[in-house]
């Protein structure tokens, strides 16, 4: 295998990020519960705080709403801290400091300070997490000016992002999901740049444009492939970065297509399908306007046990029957696809 | 160690009934509830000895039964912790109110949860304490007055003062103990919470489950000083530091502080050594990650207090005892076994009531 | 004055509200920061504690996030508290406990508790409030399942959605708006519910649908004067409870006028607009769409000097103006109208 | 009362450099910045008082202008409590850095602040020190090492900490001071900060103004007991408290806790009582409330630290500051005047960098 075409773990990727970076400036840390413990955050923070010290790689007390205080501060003095959570829920005790500070520093100041931190937030399923281990913010934050939000997919993604994240001056929430950990990809060995505001064209069609958002993508994709088959071409789109969001390239498609899907990592209500039809609405009102349809979780707290968890979740077949309906506007049955990362998940947690 | 205990010298004592509190407001017009009677169960090492294995045993079967892929949820286990539970629990009544968190087999038992709906709960089934919505992280039984545990750490601990600010309004005979790990004690939310309630001087008993670790983070990585109790009494909260584990140690401790809250004294606080044999999540054994030294465990282990209390108890006794246990265990499995999955229509239930 | 027309301020309506159901319901308790001082929440909850007792309306430590967590523990043992905030920023202090907590507490435990709490959450404007005091934040609430969200514009719908949501056996989010508190109103004596999911038709008109959010209802019934007077006939819509919301009636009247436009108090990115906007283009895709558009905060933090305040909301005259421009497709200098509850408000605060 | 001073005898005294820490990981590779002088400005009564009669001036003159709405900006005025900014910045150097409140005219004066860029700020111009668009609430000069302040209670202590954090990792020859109100540290995030602090042993001086009340809100109402300093000690951070309100005992304490923390040996704790004059919140009287004895006031004002130190002055010398100081606030108002508000297109920048 030649280094252009080695291939990272999406975990394995965001690991090499963080170490380049770390190595490359000595004002990134990084810190969280757990990040020097054995298991090194599913190993994407192993070993950082022998290779850079302990001071750079730093187990923290429970104290989430402080410790993101202690981010900005640190980031207010100059540093670039990385600041990871186990589970994004966590995040639900930062959010004054996120919101009422990070996002609105450098306009309150006019610019005279800015915060440059990144919030890398892991997004649970699987295995009974349940309601509380589960959720994903990114809409929250999409809602607030003055923070950005990625969800890189790919691996290559996850560590052009996390780079990228790194040396953007502003805060910067990083969402993972566990589900992506697994997932293998060819990965550049230098150091690299993913922009923000440039969604990917995953694959091409002509029938639908379906918008995934994070682990909905590789869902999507398992769509797209049973719609195939079934004589429906279907382009789907990752955005990669939420704010800034690529609504360009995601319009441009559902005008071609003439239907758009959008699938969230989470409810739909007030979320990115919510936004994206929106826009879409507003700006292509002269040229007509697609079919459109949202998807994301059920409109309920995520059960634990399997039966309803799986279906609490759009998968690939709802995903390919949803996109089936919008383009033949009539009732279709989806082959079951088989979300091996899913089913065969036994943790970590 | 822990001044001032008089009535640990029977293994039975009653609850003094704590007197309502002085009513501070001339508008007070509620009803007030029927009176608790709250009268606390009397226990023998036999008693004791019950409870400890019952909740040594399921977890056990647990471990046994996981990698069978049938519990499908996170399991947070009690092994070599049981003493907390079952020593604090026996100076409780059943009206009186136990708050706690992801790691609540041993808490859920102890108070008199039912273990058919435990069981069925962690194998996702219909019967279970949630209907299979909420897993091993969330088990409830409000008729044994096991509240509902959380995943989000430190999260029970204002509801408990909560319950209570709830107890001293109605002018009820009850109190909460509230328990968390020495991890929950980092939060900020527990300091507002202990200095809420030492204000409002209400009846709740804090547990602090202090086994030294929050998932593999040593007390000394996360405080300047090993000092949980000089901290509460920062907050003028009378503490108790029990170091032994001691199941009887405990409950004395716990049987005296009771005593002050229902006399309308306000909040106390009981910190409790002890220690995770299994790892943090999941069935298996502690050691693997090497992050403390064995010793350390082994000595916990070797005054394991289930065994202890075992050593106390005639033979026949006990093996009547553990008989009887495991027969109630092997139901219990059978039973969430036997029960079915929730129906699909059901993930859209009891968003709101 | 017959007691069928008596009239009352917004705040004068909150302060009957839980009067009446305290005396009605002894589990219903008042608290928050200052609920007891001389000023009584701008006289909201002035007296209570004189009335009911100390007991029942009192003053806390600040300590948002366990005061939150209080709520739900004295809920879940039957009581009815009703937490007071000065500020709605104030609950991104109260995230975990609201949406970890009291948003799933019912689900998880499939029914065996539920959590009957009212959160008040005051929107501060004007006078420089500035970044962390001016902001709503009702969309994250509606992104959650769980959770309902009400947000009252008349003195009459303060009174009956208060009493509606004490008597609520789920967690409320009740919205207030600072700027709507000397409004006047008529307002029934007895105790009633204003039902949530129920929006009102303020003004009926042909040409275009204006939904309003809490104090933009009265910039857009300002904006249904002038363009009454320029010819188009608006209708302006207060959903009046965000969730549930009540599409329905906004769709009805989407489709009679065949332009909408929905006016928020927040940003507009993954907001109630993209919410309304979402569910009418994906349920009325076979009747042919309305033109449709969202107003809202610019995006920016807000500012304190008066003039840049003064654009970062919409205001009678912008949002007139953007419905001229829906409707006739062609821009428009609506006339300016005075905000007298802006432009003379000097506190308090 | 604050045991163990020594260098308070003199009103001259040089910070000790603070040795570099002891680097606990070999693999340290960072640039070291250029060292900071980090020598504290001489003080004396003439000093003192020109800071105390500044700031007390400017807030009078804001009392006196608010009426004419040309400050649209909600005013926490600091009248009263001068003494603190004044006594606790004598302490430090210009390249030390100070964190604070909403209630922050004082500490940004006494940081040395501008005092144009703060005036027109007030006014909402665009010579404003965030070009009008942050008001009296957040108040920021970098130059004079004043960080941004924050409108929402308690939030900027975690940032004095992580400022500090920074510092540390970098050898910096610094140190933070963070001013909080006796209501911030009823926060749960002023217990993780400080617990934080110590556990790092940051080069950090938490100083808690404590005016006994949050609003009208007294501390017997939000605390258990009146024990700032007992629950900084229970964190293991050596605290003392100054009652007197005296600028020079605060500069004393603040001295003394600065060069422990300059020498690596981690956090201090200083409490300052002290009274506020006004309103919470705008210019009127703090009286019209009624929510506190009028003799506890009449007691502060008795002692008004601005007085005493200008009695301690030669009545020439002391017309000559006042008169220098008198022109300064006269010109600061006419340059605020004079400033324009900021463009349109202003709404729209800086919310990135
Ligand atoms: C608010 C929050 N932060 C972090 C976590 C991740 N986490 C789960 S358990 C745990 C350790 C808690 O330790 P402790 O309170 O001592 O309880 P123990 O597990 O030892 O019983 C952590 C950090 C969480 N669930 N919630
Ligand atoms: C988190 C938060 N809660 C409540 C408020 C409302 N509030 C503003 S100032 C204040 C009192 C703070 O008191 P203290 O810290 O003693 O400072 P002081 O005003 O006395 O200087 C309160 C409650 C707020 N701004 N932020
Ligand atoms: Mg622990
Ligand atoms: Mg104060």
């Amino acid at each position: 295998m030649s280094s252009a075409d080695r291939e990272l773990t999406y975990s394995e990727a965001l690991h090499e990020a963080v170490r380049q970076e770390m190595s490359r400036n000595s004002d990134v840390f990084v810190f969280g519960l757990g990040v020097d413990d054995a298991k090194g955050m599913y190993g994407t923070t192993a070993g950082l705080h022998e290779e850079f010290g302990t001071e750079r790689n730093f187990d923290t007390p429970l104290a989430e709403d402080a410790m993101t205080g202690v981010a900005i501060g640190a980031a207010l003095a100059g540093m670039r801290p990385i600041h990871v959570h186990q589970r994004m829920d966590f995040l639900l005790l930062c959010m004054n400091q996120l919101i009422n500070i990070a996002a609105k520093a450098s306009y309150m100041y006019a610019g005279a300070c800015h915060v440059p931190i990144v919030v890398r937030g892991i997004i649970g399923r699987s295995w009974g997490q349940g309601a509380q281990h589960s959720q994903a913010l990114h809409s929250f934050f999409m809602h607030v000016p003055g923070i950005k939000v990625v969800a890189p997919t790919t691996p290559h993604d996850a560590k052009g992002c996390l780079i990228a994240a790194i040396r953007d001056d502003n805060p910067v929430i990083f969402m993972e999901h566990r589900m992506l950990y697994g997932n293998r990809g060819v990965v550049p060995e230098n150091d690299y740049e993913v922009p923000f505001g440039q969604a990917r064209i995953l694959t091409s069609g002509n029938d639908v444009t379906i918008v995934g958002v994070s682990h909905m993508i590789v869902e999507c994709l398992r769509a797209a492939h049973v719609l195939r088959e079934a004589g429906v071409s279907a382009e789907v789109i990752d955005p990669v970065s939420l704010a800034p969001l690529d609504i360009d390239t995601i319009a441009a498609s559902a005008r071609k297509t003439k239907h758009l899907l959008v699938v969230d990592t989470s409810w739909t209500t007030c979320g990115t399908g919510s936004e994206i039809l929106a826009q879409l609405v507003e700006s292509l009102g002269e040229e007509g306007i697609p079919k459109m349809k949202r998807m994301g979780y059920a409109p309920t707290p995520c059960p634990t046990t399997r039966p309803l968890e799986d279906i609490y979740y759009p998968s690939g077949q709802t995903i390919a029957e949803a996109a089936h309906a919008l383009v033949r506007g009539r009732d279709w049955t989806a082959p079951q696809i088989e979300a091996r990362e899913i089913s065969e998940f036994r943790g970590p947690f | 160690m822990i001044p001032g205990i008089t009535i640990s010298k029977s293994t039975l004592y009653v609850v003094i009934f704590w007197s309502n509190a002085p009513i501070s407001s001339k508008n007070i017009s509620w009803k007030l509830p029927a009176t608790h009677r709250g009268k606390v169960a009397e226990h023998t090492d036999e008693t004791f000895y019950r409870s400890l294995y019952r909740i040594r045993r399921v977890e056990e079967e647990i471990v046994r039964l996981y990698p069978s892929d049938r519990i499908k949820s996170p399991v947070h286990l009690s092994i070599g912790q049981e003493s907390v539970s079952v020593g604090v629990c026996a100076a409780l009544s059943t009206n009186d109110i136990v708050f706690g968190t992801y790691r609540g087999h041993a808490l859920y038992l102890a108070k008199g949860g039912d273990l058919n709906s435990m069981m069925a709960e962690l194998f996702g089934k219909r019967d279970g304490s949630a209907r299979g919505k909420a897993g091993s992280m969330h088990l409830i039984d409000l008729g044994a007055g096991m509240m509902g545990t959380s995943a989000i750490v430190a999260t029970t601990i204002p509801h408990a003062v909560g319950y209570a600010l709830a107890i001293q309004m109605r002018r009820e005979n009850r109190i909460v103990a509230v328990f968390f790990g020495d991890g929950a004690s980092d939060e900020g939310v527990f300091h507002e919470s202990m200095n809420f309630a030492a204000l409002k001087k209400l009846p709740i008993l804090f547990v602090c489950e202090n086994n030294g670790y929050a998932i593999y983070s040593p007390v000394s990585d996360r405080m300047p000083a090993d000092n949980f109790c000089e901290r509460a009494e920062s907050y003028r909260i009378p503490s108790t530091r029990v170091q032994s584990g001691k199941t009887t140690e405990i409950r004395d401790a716990a049987a005296h502080a009771a005593v002050a809250i229902r006399k309308g004294n306000g909040p106390q606080f009981l910190e409790c050594l002890t220690a995770r044999w299994r790892d943090h999540v999941g069935p298996d054994e502690d050691r693997i990650w090497n992050y403390r030294p064995d010793s350390e465990l082994d000595d916990w282990i070797a005054r394991d207090d289930v065994a202890a209390t075992a050593s106390r108890i005639d033979q026949a006794r006990r093996s009547a005892i553990e008989a009887e246990v495991e027969r109630e265990i092997a139901d219990a499995i059978a039973f969430a076994e036997a029960s079915p999955y929730p129906a699909m229509e059901e993930l859209n239930e009891h968003v709101f009531r």
